[in-house]
């Protein structure tokens, strides 16, 4: 039972990495906006700020709601490493996302119901992504569980060409980060105040904050399932990828809706599609 | 025109990652103040005549004198730092300091007064004064 | 040192202010001064915030603004009232439409003096805004 | 005032490609032939560096016909002078019903208005103007600096 | 259709000051803005009752903290004006010199937030940094920060010397190189480029109706600028008004851009040509009280304001009226948002450059 050991693994670890992550990046553009920005610990301080505070719950279900958020961005992780199948991941990976938006949605403040639409214009731009993703993957590699793929004598990266590409535009969305940080943002100057998280507060947002650390390591696992032959080298390349969002975050302005949804379909449809398409093709 | 590709940011940003931050490391970096820069009113109580000009044009109505108590006080909260009172003062009693003032708590508040309250008298009017002693001492508060 | 006093997130309002005070609040997290080394996280949401910075003073439309805002904040929380108009009405104190300082509609921890009150006055402000926090955050707990 | 002639000359401006400039209103405080006071309006008009008025004496009670029709713009003023000095404006394009400024005491500008508060002012002991405006001086300045009520349009200055 | 209203303020992080807009919504269309305003609306200018009319000038410094210069000097022109005081000469060019310095001011600081606005919080802390600078030499050659409190009725208070205004102008032109490239970020990046072109168009013929001042006039190709008049010695200046065609909000952007060169231009012409000196004569200080009324026009860095003030021989003044640059373009910024998206709204809002307590005094 070795997997199920490194699913529980996850459920540890990855808040860890997603927070020490957050914490980097913060510094990273705090530097990068030529300022000196807060301690690397500080996304640790402020949830452990968050659960000291008093929580004002503005609906019985935005709890719950918001309980299953994280529960299931850590069942996600969980299920991954634990050797589910991969596209039964991408399926979990997208119901934990719709938690949050029906939590938002559930708040009857105008902002966080337009940022609850919003994530739902997203999800539907990036889910059809991951789903494209896993099955390029299997396709590849012939198998569909995580260790399997891992254990895959060959690198299944090279066939993903358009899959890689495409990475890099969704993960923007996933990892909120400017240009397609529409929902919400890591800086509230936007015209929906905090969108997605305006109504939540106290343990509620520190649920969202913890999520996201989640989201951040499931994407970083993702990155080492495409890197299947060496998972330092899948960590490296996910580090790459997220100096370039940090970079990209620091040097664009916040698109609008259409634009954030032209371009991830564009991007699933053309270079996922067609990546995909390809190797059934090749394969054939 | 825009070209899609070019992000003039990103040149800065990188330059800007390896260049020293801006950050001045207040308060454990403390530049010192322009000369002429006008922070808070400092009174001295041995010159002052009471002649209660600096009362009548301070705008902000934040100083009172009263010559029959023989007292001078200034809302330290409430004054906006225009320097009129300066200005106007025959006896040069009235000193513009280039440093700000600290933060106040409602604790700060001496005898049930509003903090940022600060007053002198004198005990007979003609003892050249030193503040009273229940009056908080400029000295203590700067 | 708790989480409290490493994390303060601030709520900014603009009372009826002359915008002096705000864009000195502004200028605070900008790279001169960068108060996010403190942790300080303009958050422009009540239900995030811990510290709510007040500019400028209370006037008849205001108030329910004001109090609303403070209200939505959840527990513990301090206020911080940034520069003459909020911690007294400062000049406009006998404006016929305003009614005095931030103190008259919600309890204020912190004065922060000055007209427009100096970035630097503003970070000490909130560095006094955070040790009242912690007081409240023990006084919760206990 | 005289309806008709006014909004003519307004038109004029609007036709002379001038742009609105200010729309102002100053309570004078009532003198033997207006007990109630006066108020004195004046609208302003920019053209180029050219700086034009028009200026009427308006009575309490008075109606005085919006120039949104010309101005679309004017709303703005003239909403304000109606809420702040209680000036019976009528014909508005966009009427914001008194909500724009809300202020604690309704009509704070009015002549009744000063008056109240400068007397309370007087009682209290607290230096202010006076209750009484000083008769000489403010009518002969007002004659020498600014033209009859019902003159022509004129140059104003511009500084 | 659904129709959503979101109450646009008073506390909104984009804006720092409270204005409301309810903005009616068709799914992220706004159909409709209802403006309120008075939540600061303090009634400065009844203050006129209490304050004397020699004190007023700090009254009127705090209309507004952004432009606080111009409006004291507004205020003591139009008393110069009623009183028939003769100015010097120093004291006129020294007052030419800040009130540029002021427009550079006042343009950075709108230039990051207009960026803050579009989500670009880098080009925000770039342009507060620069700005920052400009503090400094107001700090130094004032002894404030924002408020200045340097005007007085007949002159100015404080000299500054002929080797400060040398090397106000040497960082001034290092700072002028360093805003060239912050410049081109706004004019070529694509990503702003995306948010602003196109939006918010306004034609030359609404802006005239809309009664537009200043920038927002200039970016819709109207050629006013109070300046030209030659009033304040800007007749011994030679200058050309900033003027773009598209309307849109990156037209007003752009006009901003090149006005911050410009008033670099300017103050070098001026400090070029003030006569120079120590202890020369900076203040004539009017005796007895004013009587007569005057209108005062200047031209701040939102556009022109006009000053009425009236006076009748007391010590109090009978009335003081600051019509301001932003309350003569809310007609205009009504007009935009209709009909633009929700993600318009603060661009629009903010390429006004919006001055609420200017607008409610």
């Amino acid at each position: 039972m070795n997997t199920a050991i490194y699913g529980l693994l996850f459920v540890v670890l990855a808040p860890l990495f997603g927070g020490l992550l957050a914490g980097v990046d913060r510094r990273v553009s705090a530097r990068m906006q030529s300022r000196i920005g807060p301690p690397l610990l500080q996304p640790f301080y402020d949830v452990g700020k968050l659960l000291q505070k008093k929580t004002r719950q503005v609906n019985p279900v935005a709890g719950p709601l918001l309980l299953g958020h994280v529960i299931f961005m850590a069942a996600t992780g969980a299920l991954l490493l634990g050797g589910t199948d991969l596209i039964f991941v991408a399926f979990v990976f997208a119901l934990a996302a719709l938690f949050l938006v029906l939590a938002a949605g559930s708040a009857n403040s105008p902002y966080s119901f337009t940022g609850a639409e919003r994530e739902l214009i997203v999800l539907l731009a990036s889910e059809p992504f991951f789903i494209l993703m896993m099955a390029g993957v299997c396709k590849v590699s012939g198998v569909s569980t995580f260790g399997d793929v891992l254990a895959y004598p060959q690198w299944v990266a090279p066939q993903l060409p358009g899959i890689l590409i495409a990475f890099l535009i969704v993960a923007t969305i996933k990892l909120r980060k400017s240009p397609f940080d529409i929902s919400t943002s890591h800086h509230p100057h936007q015209e929906l105040v905090s969108g997605l998280t305006t109504d939540m507060s106290g343990r509620l947002l520190a649920y969202v904050e913890v999520a996201h650390w989640y989201e951040s390591a499931i994407l970083c696992a993702f990155m080492v399932l495409l890197f299947n032959r060496s998972w330092p080298i899948g960590l490296v390349a996910f580090g790459v990828a997220y100096a370039l969002e940090v970079l990209v975050d620091n040097s664009t302005s916040r698109a609008k809706w259409q634009l954030v949804l032209r371009s991830t379909w564009a991007a699933t449809l053309v270079l996922c599609g067609g990546n995909v398409l390809a190797l059934f093709v090749i394969g054939r | 025109m825009a070209n899609p590709l070019t992000l003039p940011m990103v040149r800065r940003s990188l330059r800007n990652l390896v260049a020293r931050p801006a950050t001045r490391k207040y308060p454990y970096e403390i530049r010192p103040s322009f000369g002429g820069a006008r922070g808070k009113i400092e009174f001295d109580v041995t010159t002052c005549n009471y002649c209660m000009l600096c009362m009548r044009r301070c705008p902000a109505e934040a100083i009172r004198v009263s010559r029959e108590d023989r007292i001078w006080s200034i809302e330290h909260l409430r004054c906006i730092a225009c320097n009129v009172c300066v200005e106007v003062c025959s006896k040069k009693s009235l000193s513009m300091s280039n440093q700000p003032r600290k933060p106040q708590t409602p604790a700060d508040g001496v005898d049930g007064q509003r903090p940022g309250h600060e007053e002198w008298h004198l005990a007979a009017p003609d003892t050249t004064g030193a503040p009273c002693p229940d009056a908080e001492t400029p000295a203590a508060k700067a | 040192m708790s989480m409290f006093s490493r994390s303060p997130w601030i709520l900014h309002y603009d009372g009826s202010s002359c915008n002096g005070c705000d864009i000195e609040v502004l200028a605070c997290l900008t790279p001169l001064y960068d108060v996010e080394r403190f942790g300080v996280v303009n958050t422009g949401n009540p239900k995030h915030a811990d510290i709510f910075l007040v500019t400028g003073s209370v006037n008849e439309r205001n108030i329910d603004i004001i109090q609303n805002l403070y209200g939505q904040m959840p527990d513990p929380k301090v206020v911080v009232a940034v520069g003459a108009c909020a911690c007294s009405g400062g000049i406009f104190a006998r404006a016929y439409n305003i009614q005095g300082g931030i103190d008259k509609v919600i309890p204020v921890d912190v004065y922060v003096p000055g007209c427009a009150a100096r970035p630097e006055s503003i970070i000490d402000g909130v560095v006094q805004g955070i040790a009242a926090l912690e007081e409240k955050r023990k006084k919760r707990a206990s | 005032m005289d309806r008709t002639t006014f909004l003519a000359r307004i038109e004029e401006y609007h036709m002379g490609g001038w742009r609105l400039a200010l729309i102002n209103a100053t309570s004078a405080m009532s003198t033997e032939e207006q007990p109630g006071g006066s108020f004195d309006v004046v609208w302003a008009f920019v053209k180029d560096n050219a700086f034009e008025y028009l200026r009427e004496e308006i009575v309490p009670g008075d109606e005085v016909p919006s120039i949104s029709a010309s101005f679309p713009a004017a709303f703005l003023y003239e909403n304000e002078i109606r809420e702040l000095f209680g000036i019976n404006v009528t014909g508005l394009n966009v009427d914001l019903g008194g909500q724009l400024y809300k202020t604690a005491k309704k009509i704070p500008f009015s002549p009744s208005a000063i008056r109240a508060r400068l007397e309370a002012n007087a009682a209290a002991g607290i230096a202010s103007a006076s209750p009484t405006p000083p008769a000489g001086p403010h009518g002969a300045a007002h004659a020498a600096s600014s033209p009859a009520p019902t003159s022509a349009p004129t140059a104003g200055k511009t500084a | 259709m659904k129709r959503t209203v979101i109450p646009f303020g008073p506390q909104h992080p984009v804006l720092p000051e409270p204005i409301v807009l309810d903005l009616i919504l068709e799914d992220e269309r706004v159909v409709d803005a209802v403006p309120t305003i008075g939540y600061i609306h303090r009634g400065l200018e009844m203050m006129v009752e209490r304050v004397e009319y020699t004190e007023m000038g700090f009254v009127v410094e705090r209309i507004c903290g952004i432009c606080s210069f111009m409006h004291g000097m507004g205020y003591c022109l139009s008393l110069e004006t009623i009183m028939n005081v003769e100015v010097p000469d120093r004291a006129k060019w020294l007052r030419l010199i800040w009130a540029e310095i002021s427009r550079i001011q006042s343009h950075l600081l709108w230039l990051g937030l207009g960026a803050d606005a579009f989500g670009f919080e880098n080009l925000f802390m770039h342009c507060w940094r620069m700005r920052e600078e400009i503090l400094d030499i107001f700090e130094k050659t004032t002894g404030g920060r924002v408020i200045h409190s340097v005007n007085r009725i007949g002159g100015v208070k404080r000299d500054v010397s002929d080797a400060e205004l040398a090397a106000i102008l040497v960082r001034l032109e290092e700072l002028g190189k360093a805003f060239k490239k912050t410049a081109s970020v706004f004019a070529t990046d694509p990503s702003i480029a995306h948010r602003l072109v196109g939006v918010g168009v306004l034609s030359p013929e609404d802006a005239l109706s809309t009664a537009s001042v200043g920038p927002m006039a200039r970016a819709s190709g109207l050629a006013t600028d109070t300046r030209l008049g030659g009033a304040n010695l800007y007749d011994q200046i030679d200058f050309q008004p900033v003027v773009e065609t598209a309307g849109d909000c990156l037209a007003r952007v752009a006009v901003r851009l090149r006005e911050v060169e410009q008033s670099i231009g300017i103050i070098r012409q001026a400090i070029d040509k003030m006569p120079k000196g120590e202890g020369l004569p900076l203040e004539n200080r009017p005796r007895g009280n004013p009587a007569g009324e005057a209108f005062t026009r200047l031209e701040q860095p939102r556009g022109e304001v006009v000053y009425y003030v009236k006076a009748n021989g007391t010590k109090y003044l009978e009335r003081f009226r600051a019509r301001t640059p932003t309350f003569a373009n809310i007609p205009a910024m009504i007009q935009l948002v209709k009909g633009c998206e929700l993600a318009d709204v603060p661009n629009i809002i903010l390429t006004i450059d919006p001055c609420i307590s200017c607008t409610e005094r």
